[in-house]
This record gives C-alpha cells, structure tokens and sequence, in this order.
C-alpha cells in the first residue's frame, strides 16, 4: 500500500504556530501570581503586532490541507480583531468582578487559533478537530463563571446542544466520506457528482452543524440562553468571532466544493433563511434584557448572512466575509456599552444619555448600523448582501428580508429611544475602564470609517 | 460455512446486542448499571472494529473508553454521589414527543440512505505501520490541532471542576 | 415681578449682542471662505462638497465646546448656518440658466469595487432646494434658541448634520451615494423628534422613522434591481436605459413606496400630522420645509425620467390619489382642535398640489409643483414657525383656549395673516403662482381632477380662515391673557427669523420670474427626454 | 453490507438520540453522546473498510479522541453544575428562556 | 407719458405700505395724509388718463412679466379704454370721498391706522381689477379687492359677528372665485393666452367646440363664460351666492359704502362688459346672466321691504341694483349696465354714507324703528339722504333715472322672447326698490323720535368732513346722469341692441316713471298717513312676512345643505373613521401585531434543554426533506 506523501512546508502556518506558542506561555504564565491585566494587555499587543504581518503569510501548507489565501486571511484578521476587542472586554471585566479566571486569556486565544485554523482547513479532518478546539474551548469560556447559576445553565446547554451538533455533523462528515472516499477537499469535490445521493445526505447533516454555530432557526436555541448566561464578554466573543470563522468555512463548503448542488443546498437555506429572519426579529421585539435581544438580533443577523451564501456565487461569498467584520465591530461594540454600563435591563437605559454621553452616541452608532441605516458600515453590508441576493435572482426573500430589517428597526431604535429620550430612573452603577473606552471607541469608529469609506469592505 | 455468512451471523449478533445494550444504557434507571451497560456497549463496539479489519482501533476503544472515559464517568459519579435518580423520575415529561422525533429522524434518515449504492472495492487490509505512517505524516496537521484540543479539554476541565476558595465568594 | 422684567431686558440685551456678534462672525468668516474659494477656482474649487461637508465640520467642532458654554453653542451654530447659507449663495449666482447639463459637478471615484462615485452636481431644480434649505436652517437656529433648554448641544449638532445630509440629497448624481444621503438624514431627525419634542414625541418618532424607513427599503431593492440591470450607478445615465415595461412598473413602485411615503401621499400619510406635530419648532419647519420634498424630488428624478412608460400608466392613479390627498387633508384640517396639526395636515393636502402637478407631466404642472414646494416650504416652514413662537408663550396648542390674540400681539397676528393668505393661495402671494400653475398644468392633463383639487381653495380658505378667526379674533381668552403676560409681542429675534419669509412670500408672489426662468429649461429639459422615451415607445 | 452497517450504524445514532432527548439526567445524556459517537465511529469504519483506505480508521481516532475530550469537558461542567445547584436533571435548569 | 398712469395703482400701494408698518407709531395727522394724498393723487393721475381716453387714445402698457411657464405668459400691465376710464372715475372719486368721511367717522378708533391701510390697499387691489390688460391681473386684484373686503368687514374683530362675516364673505366669494378660476383655465387651454387683445379675436374660432364633462356635450364658449360668470355672482353678491352682502355690513358704514355698495361688489358686472365678445358669443350665457340679475334684483328687493336694519335695507338694495346691471349685461346692453353702475356707485355710496352719518349721531344704532324724525337733527344728511332716495328711485332728471330707464327700455325692446318679462320684472322692482328706500326715509327722519333719550340728547350733525363728501356725492347723484356713459363706452363693449323703435321708449319711460312714484307714494301712504297699516297687513301676511324676514331662509338652506355635512363627513368619516380607524389602525395594528407574534413564538423557547434537541432534530428532518424533494 502506498502511503501518500505530501510536502512538510508551514511557512503559512506560521501565525498560528506563533499563537499557540504564545497561547500556552500564557496560560502558563496565568498559573503564575502576575497581574492578571499585564497578562490581558500583552495578549493584546502581541495579537496587535501580529495582526499586519497576517498577509504576509498568504500561501499554502501541508499540501492541500491548509490554504491562507485572501478570503482566509481577510477573515482571520477579523477574528484577532474580534479576538482583541474581546481580550479588552475581558481584561475590563477581570479588573472588577474578580470572577472570571486568567485562564480565559488562554482560553479564548486558544479558541480563535481554533477559528483560523478552521478557516484555513481544506481537509475534513483538520476541519473537524479545528471546530472542536473552538467550540472546546468556547465551552469552557462559558463555564468559567462557574459560581454563577445562570452560567452553569448556559454551559450545560451550550455544551449538550453543541455535542448533539458535532455528533450529527460527525455524521454527516461520514457520510460525506463514504460518498467520495475522501476527507480531502479537493477530492471530495471530484468524487462528490458520483454518489451525489450519499453526498448529499452527508452534506445536509453536515451543515447542520455550521447552523447550530451560526444559530440559525430551528438550531438557535442555545444562543438566547447562552449569550444572557454566560459573562458580558464571553457573550460578545461568542456572538461574533466563532460566527465569523463558521461563516467562513460554510461558505467554502457550500460554494467551493458544492458549487453545482446549489439547487439542492440552497432550497432548504432559503426556508432557514426566511425562517430565521421573520422569527428571529419577531423574538427580538418583546425582549427585555439586552443581551437576549442582542441574541435574538444577531440570530436575524445570521439570516441576513446566509442570504449571501444563498446567491451561490464567489461574490456572494465575498459580501459575507464582509459582512462579518463589520458584524463583528458592531456587535462587539453594543456587548462592550453593555459591560460598560453594567446593566442588562433595558428598561435601564432610560436616559443614559445624561450620565454617559460618549457610550449612548457609541450605542446609537452600533444600533444603527445592525439596523442597517447609512452612513454606517451596517449599511453597506448589508447592500452588499442584497445586491448579490438579487443578483442571484432572489428578488422575494430580499423583500422579505427588507420588510423584516424593519421589524428589527423598531427594537434596535428602542434601545436608542431610551437611552436620549426617556428620563432616567436612577444612575447606572457603572464601571468605566480604559480597556472600554479603547474598545468602544474602536468600534464606533469603525463602524462609522467603514461606513463611510467603505473601500476595506468590498 | 463461508466467510460471508460468518459475517452475517456475527453482524446479526453485534446488531441485536448492541441495540439492546444501548436501550439499555438509557433505560436503566440506576446509573451506575448505565455505566456498565455503556461498558459492555463499548466493548461489542471494539469488536465491530475488529470485523471491520480495524485491529488498531479496537484497541484504541478499549484503551480510550474503557480506559479513560469511563473511568471518568465513575469518578465523576462518584464525586457528585448521586442516588436521588432511583427516587425520581427517569425520563422528561415530554418523552413521547422525544421518542417520535427520534424515531422521526430514523426514518427519514434511513429511508434516504437505504437505497444508496456504493461502487465496491476491494475490503481493506488493515495495516497498522501503514496506518501510522499516514497518521504522522499525512494527517500530521489535525493531529497536531488534536493535541491542542486535548489540552483546551484539559484545562477547561480542571479549571471548571477545579474547587478554587480564593475566588468563592 | 420687577427683577423678572429686568432679567428679560438683560436677557433681550444680551441677545441682540449675541445676534450681532454672530451676523458680524459670519460675514468675515463667508468673506474668508469666499476668498479663498476665489483664489482656489483656478483648480475648481469644489463648492458641492463645501456646503455638504462645511456644517459636518461645523459640528465636529461644536462637539468639543463645553456643554456649560450654552451661548457659545448656539452662537457658534448660528454663524455656522449663515455662513452656510452665504457659501450657497454663489450658487444662484454664478447658475448658468442657459444649459441644460448639470453644473459645479464634482466627481470622485469611491467605491471602485462596483463603480460607484462620488458625484454631486445641480440643476435648475436642486439649486432652490438647496438655498431653501440653507435658510430655513438659519431660522430653525433662531427659533430654538430659547425653546430648546436641553441637550442643546446634541440639538443643533443633530440640525446640521440633518442640514448636510438634506442637500446631499438633492446634490448627489449618484444613485447610491443619493440613498446614503436619503437614509443619514432620517437618524438625526429621528433623534430631534424623539429627544427635543412634545409629550408624544417617542411615538411619533418611532412611527416617522419606520414609515419612512420601510419605504426608503423597497426604494433600496428598486436601487438594487436598477443597478445590477445596467452595471452603472449614475442617476443621469440611469435615466438614458430603456427598461422594460414590466420591470418599469416594479421599479416605479419600489420608488414610489419611498418617495411616497416621504411627500406624503395619501394614504401613506398619517406619520406626517404625529411628526409635524410632536417635533419642536425647527423640527417641524424642516419636516415640513425640505424633508417631505424630497420625496416629490425624486419623483422628478427617478420616476419621471426612468420610468416613463409605468409614470404614463399610473398618472391617472397618482393623479387620483393626489386629489384624495388634497381633499382628505383639507377636510381633516376643518376638524382639528391642535394648531400644529391643522397645519400639518394642511401640509397633506398641500403636498397633494405638489404631486397632482408633477403627474400632470406637463410644463406648467411641473413648474408649478416646484415651485409649490418651495412655496410650502416656505409658508408652512412659516407657520410652524409662527406657532412655535407663541408656543413658547403661552405652552398649548389647543386652538380652543386661544382668542384674541391680535389684540395682544398685534406684529404677530399680522405675519400670521401674511403666512395665511398665502397658505390658502391668494393671488400676490407665492402659494397663488404655484397654485394656479398646478391647476392649469392638471386642467390641461385631466380636466375633472383639477376640478376637483381646485375644491380645496375652497375648502382651505375656510379651515386657514377659521384657525385664523379662532386664535387671532375675539375676545382674548383668560388662559392667553394669563401666559402671554411678560413677553408680549414678537422680540426682535423672533422678526428677524420670520422677516425672509414674509420677503419670499411676497417676492415669490409677485415676481416669480427668477425662480421660474432658473428651473424652466432643467423642467423642459426632462420633459423632452419624457416625451421623446415615450414617442419612440409608440 | 455497507448498508446493513450505516443500518446499524443509524440504528444505534437513533437510541442515543432518543437517550439523550428523554432522559433527565445529565451524565445519561452524555452518555448518550458517547454512545452517538461509537454510531459514527462504526459508520466511518466501515467506510473505510468498504472504501478501502485508512482515512477512515483515522477519522475515528480524531473521533475518538475529541469524544474523550468532550466528555472530559462535559463532565466538568455538569460537576460545576452540581456543586452550585445540587441539581442535575437537565429539565430543573430552565432559569433561563423567553 | 404712459408709464405716468403706473403711479395710479402705486400711490394707493405705498400708502398701504407706510400705514401697515408705520402707523402704529404715527400720529392720527400722519396717518389721514398719508392715506388720503395717495388716493388723491391717484385720483388727479386718473383724471388726466380719463382725458387722454376722452380724447380718443387706448393706453395699454406691460409693466413686467408676471409669471412665464411654457405658453403661459402673464403680464402685469395696464390697458386704459373707455371701459375702465369710467370705472376710474368711479373707484378714485369715491375712495377719495370715503376716504375723507372716514377721517371723521373713524375718527379715535384704535384700529385707524389698520383701517386707513386697508383702506388704501382695497383702492389698489380694485384699481389692479379694472386696469388690467389680462384675465389673471383681473384676477389677481378680484381676490385681492377680497381680501380687503374680508379684512375690513372684520375690521371690529374683537365682535364675533363682525369675524364672522369676514370669514363668511371670504368664503363665498372663494366659491365664486373656484368657477372663475375654471374658467380661466378652460379659456386658457382653448386661446393660450390671458391678455384681452390677443383673447378676443381668437374666441370666433372657438365657436362650435364643444367640450365633454362628464358625458355632456357643452358648448366650449358657454361653459366658459357661465364658469366665468360663476365669479362675477360671488363678487356681485347674485343669487345664490348673494347671502355673504347683508352680513358683511358688520363692518364700517364707509366699507360698505366704498366696498360693498360703489366698487367692489360692482367688479362682477366690470368683469362682464370687459368680457363682452365672449359672453356676445354665447346666448345661453347671456340669458343665464340676465335671469340671474333680473330674479337677484327681484328677490332682494323683496327682502328688502321689511328688514329693519338700515344697513342691511341698503345692502339688499344693492344686490338688487347689482342685478339690474347683470339684468342689462345680459341683454347685450353693456352700456346701459356700466352707466347704471356709474350711477348707482355716487348714489348708493350716498345712501350708506348718510346711514354712517345717522349711526355716527345714533351711536352705532341700526334699528330704523329706534329712529325717527332726525330731519330736524340732521338737516344736511336729511336732504342728501332725500337726493339719493329720489336717484335711486328714478325720479326723472336725476342720475338713476337715466340709467334705469335705459335698462328698461333695452329689456322691454329686446329682440329676445324673454326680454319683456325681464322688463316687467325690472319694472316691479323699481316699485319696491323706492318703496323700501322712502321707507327709511319716512321711518328715520319723520315723525317722532322713537329712541333712548340718552341717544337724544346726543344727536348732532356730523362735523364737517363728514357732510362735505356727503354733498358733494348728492351733487353727482343729481347730474351725473347727465353724461352718458353708454355713449362714452360703446368702442368697447357695442351698442345696446333693441329691436323696437325708438319712439316707444318714451311709454317705457313714463311706465317706470309712474312705477317709481307709486313705490314713493305707498311709502308715504304707509309710514307717515296710515302707520296702522303696517300692522294690518303684517297680521295678514304674517307667512310671507316671515320668510321675507328670514331672506328666504338661505343661511339656513346653506348650513344645513352645505356646512353642516362638510363638517360631519370631515369629523366623522374622514378623521374618526378614515384615519384613525381604518389607516391608523392599519399603522399601528401591524407593529401590534408583531408584538403579539413575537410573544406567542417566545414561548417556544421554553428553557427546557430537551425542548431545544428536539426542535433541533426536526429541523434535520425538514432539511433531510427539503434535500430529499429536490
């Protein structure tokens, strides 16, 4: 029996070998007694320094199995921005609850090597053990308050419901490899048209899973729990960074390998789609805690995403990976208002605008651009996703999706609606780090940047 | 008798055992036979293995599950010393809606995959160099990944079980 | 009683000060600006550009003065509005009304990715929205300058940024870099509506901005289909495609919902009288005096000339709806009991003129639904004005417990009667040219709806007249003479705010000429193209 | 008799399901999802029989593997869960939902 | 030399101007020159226009261009034929009258400058109205002499009546104007243009078109004239649009003199006689004009024979009057209609300003029933009230005598079927029309006094800036007659045409002669010999008496057939039922709606972890599904 060979190049590889290096030195270092925001800010400078050098490692490694071409190095500075922000977020949040523990530092940075490698992986295996190093480590992230009840629940439904997902994707993989004999990508899309029945069960289940991360409806379920149980920051990571990553690989999936299924694939995205856009704002509307509309908002956000992948085509692709930055600083950038005002009732909110003036204009930013109003990024995203929709043809659902984002208008505008035009029923116990202000500022900024100049974004 | 009826029987064999030991797995309410049946289910599970000409993996699921898993469980079971499950319910409220979705999904599932056709090949012969020369070299990358997901899990474990009196406030 | 009487001296000495110091800052500064743009116009001195980005400027700066610095705020948005408005001056001036093509384009690539620019141009339209706009800008700052006490400044940063975005609007040539503009402005607006207005506000801001919001949506896919049809984003180039008949129709609607929403037509009206009517003064003056025409622009943009075959098809629904618009309000408007929202819907009904001209599509209709917009920007932009002004006084617009009051502010009831006159179109003032163009241009088109929309003369003299009788005749009611006490008549900020109306209302009345001749061939010009698309069609 | 063992393969995947839907324990439930896993793992052995390369067998140490990790993990938080609450029956932890 | 005759409308204006914003400050001297040398020199410039016409000469002249759309070009300008030399004459001699008697009738008012202003803008807006040279100027100051009219009836805001009827008269008049308008635009469309020189010889070619509303085929040229005569019945107070004139006599008597008696009210007939070749094309037209002045100008002499408002008896003559003209419009005899309106503008503004001159002794009393024998009070009132009741009357020698007849012999020669009920018609009415002035002759300036004493003790002749207008108004009601005016104008508008021979005439002349002085002697007979008869004959006819007390109950017909269901259909059906329910409750019920939705969908997230797997394991079914269908 001949053994395959394949060449043992991974220069491209190399920001992830240098993230795991220094992951581990972290978390060794976190056993240690150092002060836990030396640790946090280190981490953030070293993600920052690595940031820029990303690009330079575009190429291939170990053959096939690990592709860092444009797509993939757009969305891994994604997720180290996200990853950084979320670092902050963190740092901010270690300072003055003392209850989350430094391995976080550790722990999340080892979930977003998991993200980049998953973005990179182009073989079925490394896909999956990249996925489970993720969602590993996302499970811990959302333990780790492990003196909270309510985080306690959410782990425990996070966990449960995400083994469930791996266990059906681990089947639909099977499937998927007994169809093309194959884990290989590029095997897999030539074998895929020979026993295209098997593929495609493969394929369904298999993409269960990604639904399951990117909480599309009926696998949302977790996510409205998860983000109110777990803590403000973790919440944040979870409900961007792994979306941007899992994004990215169903896209590949679905568009590189299964390109001439689209038919098939897509006829169920579309009934998930519109499922998930009209539930998931509808959800949204009568929310009272913020971080469970957020949950309900970002799982109408997924929505709107696979809109892009349903078109089916590269550029259709291209605008989710867009999409998914912009997202991210969005997204990120209400959880970090959040943490910042240390409240999670909206009713809260009333006439934040008084006492914080600089993180009420920050939320207008960011709810304004989830709704999708110019001149913010959100905006030209979601154009970008509407355009290669009805580019494919699929006029109706970006009606649909239209009337819904109004739906959406009317629950993201409350939040503002509350913050500047309501009095206030008492003054926020906040808390107000330098980590918030670097964050949020970011964000906004971003998202305004973005919005206006949109030239990273297309 | 030929090899393929051999089989055959044999498959009818692991096929009824296995079945029975896994509704078994769920059905007993004591949860330390669980573990047993679990047990036994994993071994029947080995022995599949063994059938399929995966010696390596056999041993592998001895060692791994019987060896580390659940081992695992019945530390684990024993630290929370739970006996409350023998006075209450076993099952949810809603465990026919459970079972006919189970059940749902079996059906779809299998009416869809039943009448697929595989191009036969030659059975494989396993090889255990063979296997840990494609191991080490081909599948180097995700093994490598698969080290560090061991050790996400274990420090994700420790911490969570981890009693720590500094920070239980 | 006395150190109150003294205060307010102190107070109105203060203010013809600040006024003063503010007029003079201006001037130096436009002086400054002007100069440079004199030296600068050898390389093109990009003028569009200066007027959108000169209040975003503005507000950046006013950004980092100290809220305490209350004066200093409103002094420094002041002379940003009138420096503003002097900047946008040379654009009636230096107008060639010779030629039909845009002028002061200004052309950037900024989306290289799908071709879409950065381009702003004019035309004989656009300019009198945008000096329009400029002005009424300088009198919302005026007539805030004591009504808002709150977050004053969030207040007039929201109003220039809503001032920016509202002449992008009508400057920008590119379809793309149009619903940015449409879009941006609606957050501030939303904001002044919901923050600074009355005891409904939250609703009626929410309401605006959905109603609003789920039009400019269906506008965007239409935006969408349009482009991904052509490959281009230009507005003037879009207008030269031919589309089909089928998907003109679509497209036409997808447009309307927007615009329609925006003008309002009817039934798509109704966050209009909750809009106008809970926003502070300044709020309600720019809804009323250039925000809802923006939707009527685009009708003249887009609809008209990319889709004249489906304009052609719907003129008799539009033009049906327009006359239900303008009777509907009229006749809501005899009813009302809230001073604001008599006048809001007269606003209805108004804007029924506007479109009931524009679906004439014919010259005189046309023109005539222009300048009915700037009419009513003017005259309504006026009364609002008016009621925002002795709102302030006496803290009701109920109009029961008003009467009498032209004995007791007799300047006031005499700027109100102007505004009056010309808001139910009497001949001499504006509201009577726009009027009777309107009409003709209609009666030339489709005889019983002009017939029918002329019945709101009718109509809206008896409803202006009755507003008028029961606030200003009479005997003054007890609740007046115990809260008009201590201000008495208009002040002279309040005049000088009201004083360019009464001007235009009378200049546009008697010698229209200018505004006429400035957009006639930007009128004829879209015409031709009009009806040379749907002679070749035949 | 590749689909006799996806039979059983489907089989055994279908009463973990169903374990891990009915039962109220936690620790059952993940030993439901082990016994899901051990379905797979058979599913991609015999594939890999029936194919005839590796592949396969490898993809069931990677799942065996991650099963061992994730039920390492699993076990902690339910102990986490335990220790906090007393409770350990997945249908007594509905303090979050709406 | 002819831009000189701009300055006729400009001074009036600038006196407006000066008035408005500065009279507050200025003292009453200020105020009254202003005013009055503004109207004065206007009345000078017209003098001299009148004499360049009177020599033969047509001054026409565009000052700028008003509005330029397309075809549409409209000029303000200004066109001086025989036509509007005489309404000159009318509107700049009586204004400046009116204006001197008001120095003393409003004299420490505190709306003087106010009314001074008003005063001077309505010289103005009615000087636009007749000297325009295009349809729109004519409507341009039609609204405006409105506006004036609305103004100064409610003048005295602070009385409800008195905003009222401003409102009212507005209102009317704005229903009139909706047909004008029309009008305007249907002759627009058919001529493409508005200036009178270049409209009239295109309207021959209109003749035959017809045009197609809502499936009638109407006579383009009638339809454009009845739509035009629509405003001239709102402006000249004719039947049914007549009811807004009594009211309007809320304001001061010299308004009702100048406004609603001299000029504005007469701006209908102007309109008429300027529009002569079109409404000479249309016979239906014309007929409707005559049987609308001629039924007018019955009814409201009907009416007038027993109001007890002094005021308001004059105010119905005047409809009545006004009817008459339209009577001779009608007929083709423009002329006659002009010269009547000539003649009726010194001595009606005579009657009104006497009225004021009573009311200014009588403290604003209205009630002839509360007067009586104020001849000895006010002696020169007294006889020029007696000059202007004979004018009116058509005694012979004096001015309504001269064009009244005229009238009636056009009506009674007329070639037309209709032309001798018309006469007869005419001719009952000058019966009743000296019947009722003589009536307010008898009963207010003989007998007894029948009021307070307090009022008593203050009677007093007016001062003289008050009497002298009064004279020199009776002096024009005793010779203007003299000058023809239907001679003067007949380049403009034609001869009258009859179709009998001219020695007829002289039977027409004697019959209303004797009509007038039975209506004279009646009076006499009724109010100063037999006083009990009135009560008899009001016993006897008290239904009649009724209804004519209640001016045919038009008000009410009009607010229960008009008002009323407007209000009704705007409060009930548009805002409660239209708006509020069925759009708004579509606006608000769809937000409610997802409301509702949303919270019914959040009980499925139940919290329940098995809850969650099973929705998850139907959603791989649906998706196994899908796959499987396609």
């Amino acid at each position: 029996m001949n053994i395959p060979q394949i060449p043992l190049d991974f220069n491209a590889l190399i920001p992830e070998i240098t993230i795991t290096a220094f992951a581990s030195i972290i978390f060794l270092l976190s056993l240690l007694k150092i002060n836990k925001s030396l640790l946090v800010w280190t981490s953030v400078i070293f993600l920052i320094c690595l940031i820029p050098l990303i690009p330079v490692f575009e190429g291939k490694a170990f053959g096939e199995f690990f592709l860092n071409d444009f797509l993939a190095i757009y969305l891994k500075i994604t997720v180290l921005l996200g990853t950084v922000i979320s670092l902050l977020l963190l740092g901010s949040y270690i300072k003055s609850r003392l209850i989350l523990l430094k391995e976080s530092i550790a722990l999340i940075l080892f979930a977003s090597l998991g993200m980049m490698l998953l973005i990179s992986a182009r073989e079925l295996i490394s896909f999956f053990v990249s996925l489970e190093l993720m969602s590993l480590s996302l499970y811990a992230l959302v333990a780790l308050r492990k003196y909270d009840k309510r985080a306690n629940e959410a782990a425990i439904k996070y966990f449960m419901l995400g083994g469930l997902s791996t266990v059906i994707m681990l089947f639909g993989i099977s499937l998927l490899y007994g169809a093309t004999k194959s884990t290989d990508f590029i095997f897999i899309v030539e074998a895929v048209s020979k026993n295209s029945e098997l593929s495609l069960a493969g394929l369904s289940l298999f993409i269960v899973g990604f639904c399951f991360k990117i909480a599309l409806i009926p696998f949302h379920m977790w996510s409205p729990d998860v983000y109110e149980g777990a803590p403000t920051p973790v919440t944040a990571f979870i409900s961007t960074v792994p979306k941007v990553a899992v994004f990215g690989a169903f896209g590949r999936i679905l568009i590189e390998i299964f390109q001439n299924y689209h038919i098939q694939w897509s006829s169920f995205l579309i009934v998930l789609a519109v499922i998930t856009i009209i539930i998931g704002n509808l959800l949204a509307l009568p929310q009272k805690n913020i971080k469970r509309m957020l949950a309900y908002s970002s799982i109408a956000h997924a929505g709107y995403i696979v809109l892009g992948l349903i078109a089916g085509t590269q550029e259709g692709f291209n605008s989710v990976v867009t999409y998914m930055l912009v997202y991210t600083l969005m997204n990120i950038g209400a959880f970090t208002v959040v943490i910042a005002l240390n409240e999670e009732d909206i009713e809260n909110y009333k006439g934040l605008h008084k006492f914080h003036p600089v993180f009420a204009l920050s939320m207008l930013i960011f709810m304004f651009s989830l709704t999708g109003v110019p001149p913010t990024a959100g905006f030209i995203v979601k154009f970008n996703i509407f355009l290669q929709a009805i580019k494919a043809g699929f006029t109706w659902l970006v009606i649909i999706a239209v009337l819904f984002t109004v739906v959406s208008a009317y629950y993201y505008l409350r939040v503002v609606m509350y913050m500047y035009m309501k009095e206030p029923i008492k003054s926020p116990n906040s808390f107000n780090h330098r980590e918030l202000e670097i964050a949020i500022m970011f964000c906004a900024l971003g998202v305004l940047i973005l919005g206006i100049l949109p030239i990273y974004l297309i | 008798m030929n090899q393929i009826a051999v089989d055959q029987a044999f498959f009818i064999y692991f096929y009824i055992s296995l079945s029975l030991l896994s509704i078994a797995v769920i059905a007993s309410r004591n949860i330390i036979h669980s573990v047993f049946f679990l047990l036994i289910f994993l071994l029947h599970v080995a022995a599949v293995f063994l059938f399929l000409n995966a010696e390596f993996l056999m041993v592998i699921q001895i060692i791994v599950y019987v060896g580390g898993v659940l081992a695992l469980f019945v530390f684990a079971i024993m630290i929370m010393n739970l006996k409350e499950e023998l006075k209450h319910r076993k099952f949810v409220k809603f465990a026919g809606a459970g079972i006919f979705s189970g059940l749902l999904f079996f059906t779809v599932f299998y009416g869809y995959i039943r009448n697929i056709k595989l191009s036969p090949e030659k059975p494989l012969l396993s090889d255990v160099n063979v296997l840990s020369s494609i191991l080490y070299s081909y599948y180097l990358l995700p093994f490598e990944i698969l080290s560090l997901v061991l050790l996400v899990a274990l420090i994700g474990g420790i911490i969570i079980a981890k009693k720590d009196p500094k920070e239980d406030k | 009683m006395h150190s109150e009487h003294e205060r307010l001296n102190d107070y109105r000495g203060e203010l013809r000060k600040n006024l003063l110091i503010s007029v003079l800052a201006s001037i130096l500064f436009s002086v400054l600006i002007i100069a440079f743009g004199g030296w600068a116009n050898n390389i093109k001195y990009p003028i569009l550009s200066t007027l959108i980005f000169f209040p975003i400027v503005g507000s950046i700066l006013i950004l980092f003065i100290k809220r305490q610095n209350e004066e200093l705020i409103k002094i420094a948005t002041l002379i940003i509005s009138i420096v503003e408005f002097i900047l946008s001056i040379p654009l009636y001036f230096s107008f060639d009304k010779t030629i039909t093509k845009m002028q002061f384009t200004e052309e950037y690539l900024w989306i290289p990715r799908w071709g879409i620019k950065y381009a702003l141009g004019v035309d004989g339209i656009s300019v009198l929205f945008i000096l329009l706009s400029s002005l009424l800008t300088i009198l919302c700052v005026l007539v805030s300058w004591k009504e808002i006490n709150k977050k004053i400044k969030e207040f007039y940063i929201s109003l220039l940024l809503t001032h920016s975005a509202m002449i992008g609007v009508f400057m920008s040539l590119d379809i793309f870099l149009f619903y940015i503009f449409w879009e941006a402005m609606l957050i501030p607006m939303y904001l002044i509506v919901g923050v600074w207005g009355g005891p409904n506000r939250i609703y009626a801001a929410i309401k605006f901005f959905l109603y609003t919001f789920i039009g400019s949506l269906l506008m965007l896919i239409g935006i969408i289909v349009l482009y991904i049809y052509t490959g281009t984003s230009d507005i003037l180039k879009l207008a030269e495609f031919s589309y089909p008949y089928k998907m003109q129709l679509w497209l036409f609607w997808a447009f309307l919902a927007a615009f329609a929403v925006k003008v309002p037509m009817w039934p798509v009206h109704t966050w209009l009288p909750d809009a106008h009517t809970e926003a502070p003064t300044a709020g309600s003056v720019i809804l009323a005096g250039i925000l809802i025409k923006m939707g009527a622009y685009g009708l003249l943009r887009f609809n008209l000339p990319m889709f004249p075959e489906a304009t052609v098809a719907m003129k008799p629904l539009m033009l049906i709806l327009s006359v239900i618009a303008i009777i509907y309000g009229a006749l809501i408007c005899l009813v009302q009991t809230d001073l604001k929202r008599l006048i809001a819907y007269s606003s209805v009904s108004h804007m029924g003129f506007v479109t009931l001209g524009i679906f004439a599509l014919n010259h005189q209709g046309i023109q005539g639904g222009i300048l009915q917009m700037i009419n009513h920007g003017i005259v309504t932009g006026a009364l609002f004005l008016c009621v925002g002004m002795v709102y302030q006084r006496t803290h009701t617009r109920e109009i029961a417990k008003y009467g009498g009051l032209a004995t007791v502010m007799p300047i006031y009831a005499a700027l109100f009667m102007l505004f009056t006159l010309a808001s139910i179109g009497l001949p001499g003032t504006n509201g009577f040219v726009g009027e009777f163009l309107i009409l003709l241009g209609a009666f030339k088109s489709w005889k019983l709806m002009s017939i029918l929309g002329a019945t709101a003369l009718v109509i809206g003299a008896a409803y202006m007249l009755w507003l008028y009788q029961k606030v200003f005749f009479e005997n003054t009611g007890n609740y007046i003479t115990e809260h008009i006490t201590g201000y008495g008549d208009l002040n002279s900020r309040e005049i000088v705010t009201l004083l360019p109306l009464v001007f235009a209302v009378l200049w546009i009345g008697f010698y229209p000429l200018p505004i006429l001749s400035f957009m006639d061939l930007s009128v004829k010009e879209l015409l031709n193209h009009f009806n040379s698309v749907i002679g070749a069609m035949r | 008799m590749i689909n006799e063992y996806l039979l059983l393969s489907a089989t055994l995947f279908t009463i973990g399901l169903i374990g891990f839907i009915i039962r109220r324990d936690l620790i059952v439930m993940l030993m439901c999802l082990e016994i899901m896993f051990n379905a797979v793992n058979i599913s991609f052995a015999s594939f890999s029989y029936y194919n005839g390369n590796y592949t396969g067998q490898v993809f069931v140490l990677f799942s065996i593997a991650v099963a061992a990790a994730e039920a390492a993990v699993g076990l902690a938080i339910v102990l986490a869960l335990v220790r906090i609450t007393g409770i350990n029956h997945s249908d007594e932890i509905t303090g979050l939902r709406g | 030399m002819e831009k000189v005759y701009l300055l006729i409308p400009i001074f009036p204006l600038i006196g407006f101007i000066i008035n408005i914003i500065f009279g507050r400050f200025s003292k009453i001297k200020t105020i009254n020159t202003i005013a009055v040398s503004s109207i004065f020199i206007s009345f000078i410039l017209s003098i001299f226009s009148v004499y360049e016409v009177f020599m033969g000469k047509t001054i026409e002249y565009n000052f700028y261009t008003w509005i330029l759309s397309d075809d549409l070009k409209v000029s303000f300008g200004y066109l001086i034929d025989q036509l509007t030399a005489v309404m000159l004459i009318v509107v700049t001699t009586v204004s400046l009258l009116v204006h001197i008697y008001s120095i003393g009738y409003m004299h420490g008012d505190p709306g003087y400058a106010r009314y001074f202003a008003y005063l001077n803008l309505f010289v103005f807006s009615m000087l636009m109205l007749i000297m325009g040279n295009n349809l729109l100027q004519l409507y341009f100051g039609w609204e405006a002499v409105g506006l004036c009219s609305y103004f100064l009836i409610g003048f005295w805001y602070k009385k409800k009546s008195a905003s009222d009827a401003g409102k009212k008269a507005f209102i009317v008049n704005r229903i009139g104007d909706f047909g004008f308008a029309l009008g305007i635009f249907l002759l627009f469309i058919s001529v493409q243009t508005l200036n009178y020189f270049e409209l009239f010889p295109k309207l021959l070619g209109l003749q035959g078109q017809t045009v197609n509303i809502i499936g009638l085929n109407i006579d383009l040229i009638t339809l454009i004239a009845i739509l035009l005569f629509c405003g001239a019945v709102g402006k000249s107070a004719q039947l049914p649009l007549h009811v807004w004139l009594p009211d309007a006599m809320e304001g001061p008597t010299p308004v009702s003199a100048l406004i609603h008696a001299a000029t504005m009210v007469t701006a209908g007939i102007f309109m008429v006689a300027r529009l002569n070749p079109l409404f000479g094309l249309s016979e239906t037209a014309l007929a409707i004009v005559a049987f609308t002045g001629a039924i007018t100008s019955f009814m409201a002499a009907t009416i007038g024979l027993v109001q007890r408002d002094i005021k308001r008896i004059i105010a119905y003559s005047t409809i009545s009057q006004l009817g008459y003209m339209f009577l001779a419009c009608g007929l083709a005899a423009y002329g006659a209609g002009i010269f009547h309106l000539y003649t009726h503008a010194f001595f009606k503004a005579l009657l009104f300003l006497c009225a004021g001159s009573v009311m200014h002794a009588m403290a604003g009393e209205l009630d002839i029933y509360k007067m009586g024998g104020l001849r000895k009070y006010m002696p020169i009132t007294y006889i020029t009230f007696l000059i202007a009741a004979f004018a009116i009357s058509g005694v012979p020698g004096l001015s309504g005598f001269f064009s009244k007849d005229e009238i009636l012999w056009f009506a009674y020669s007329s070639p037309k079927g209709y032309g001798k009920i018309l006469w007869l018609l005419g001719t009952i009415t000058a019966t009743l029309t000296a019947f009722y002035t003589f009536r307010i002759l008898f009963v207010a300036f003989h007998g007894k006094f029948k009021g307070d004493t307090e009022v008593l003790h203050h009677l007093h002749e007016s001062p003289k800036v008050m009497t002298y207008p009064l004279i020199i108004l009776a002096l024009l009601s005793l010779f203007a007659g003299y000058f023809s005016v239907s001679h003067f104008i007949t380049p403009v508008v034609g001869e009258g045409v009859s179709a009998l021979p001219h020695e007829e005439e002289k039977i027409v002349m004697a019959i209303s002669i004797f009509a007038a002085l039975l209506g004279i002697f009646l009076a006499f007979y009724m109010y100063v010999l037999k006083p009990q008869l009135t009560e008899s004959l009001y016993m006897r006819f008290q239904k009649v008496y009724k209804i004519l007390w209640n001016k045919y109950y038009f008000d009410e017909l009009y607010n229960y057939l008009f008002v009323k269901p407007t209000l009704w259909i705007s409060r009930i059906i548009v805002e409660k039922i239209s708006d509020r329910k069925i759009i708004e409750g579509v606006v608000n019920g769809i937000p409610k709606l997802c409301y509702f939705a949303g919270g019914k969908v959040r009980n499925l997230q139940t919290g329940y972890l098995q809850h969650y797997a099973i929705l998850m394991i139907i959603g791989v079914c649906i998706i196994l599904f899908i796959i499987l269908s396609t």
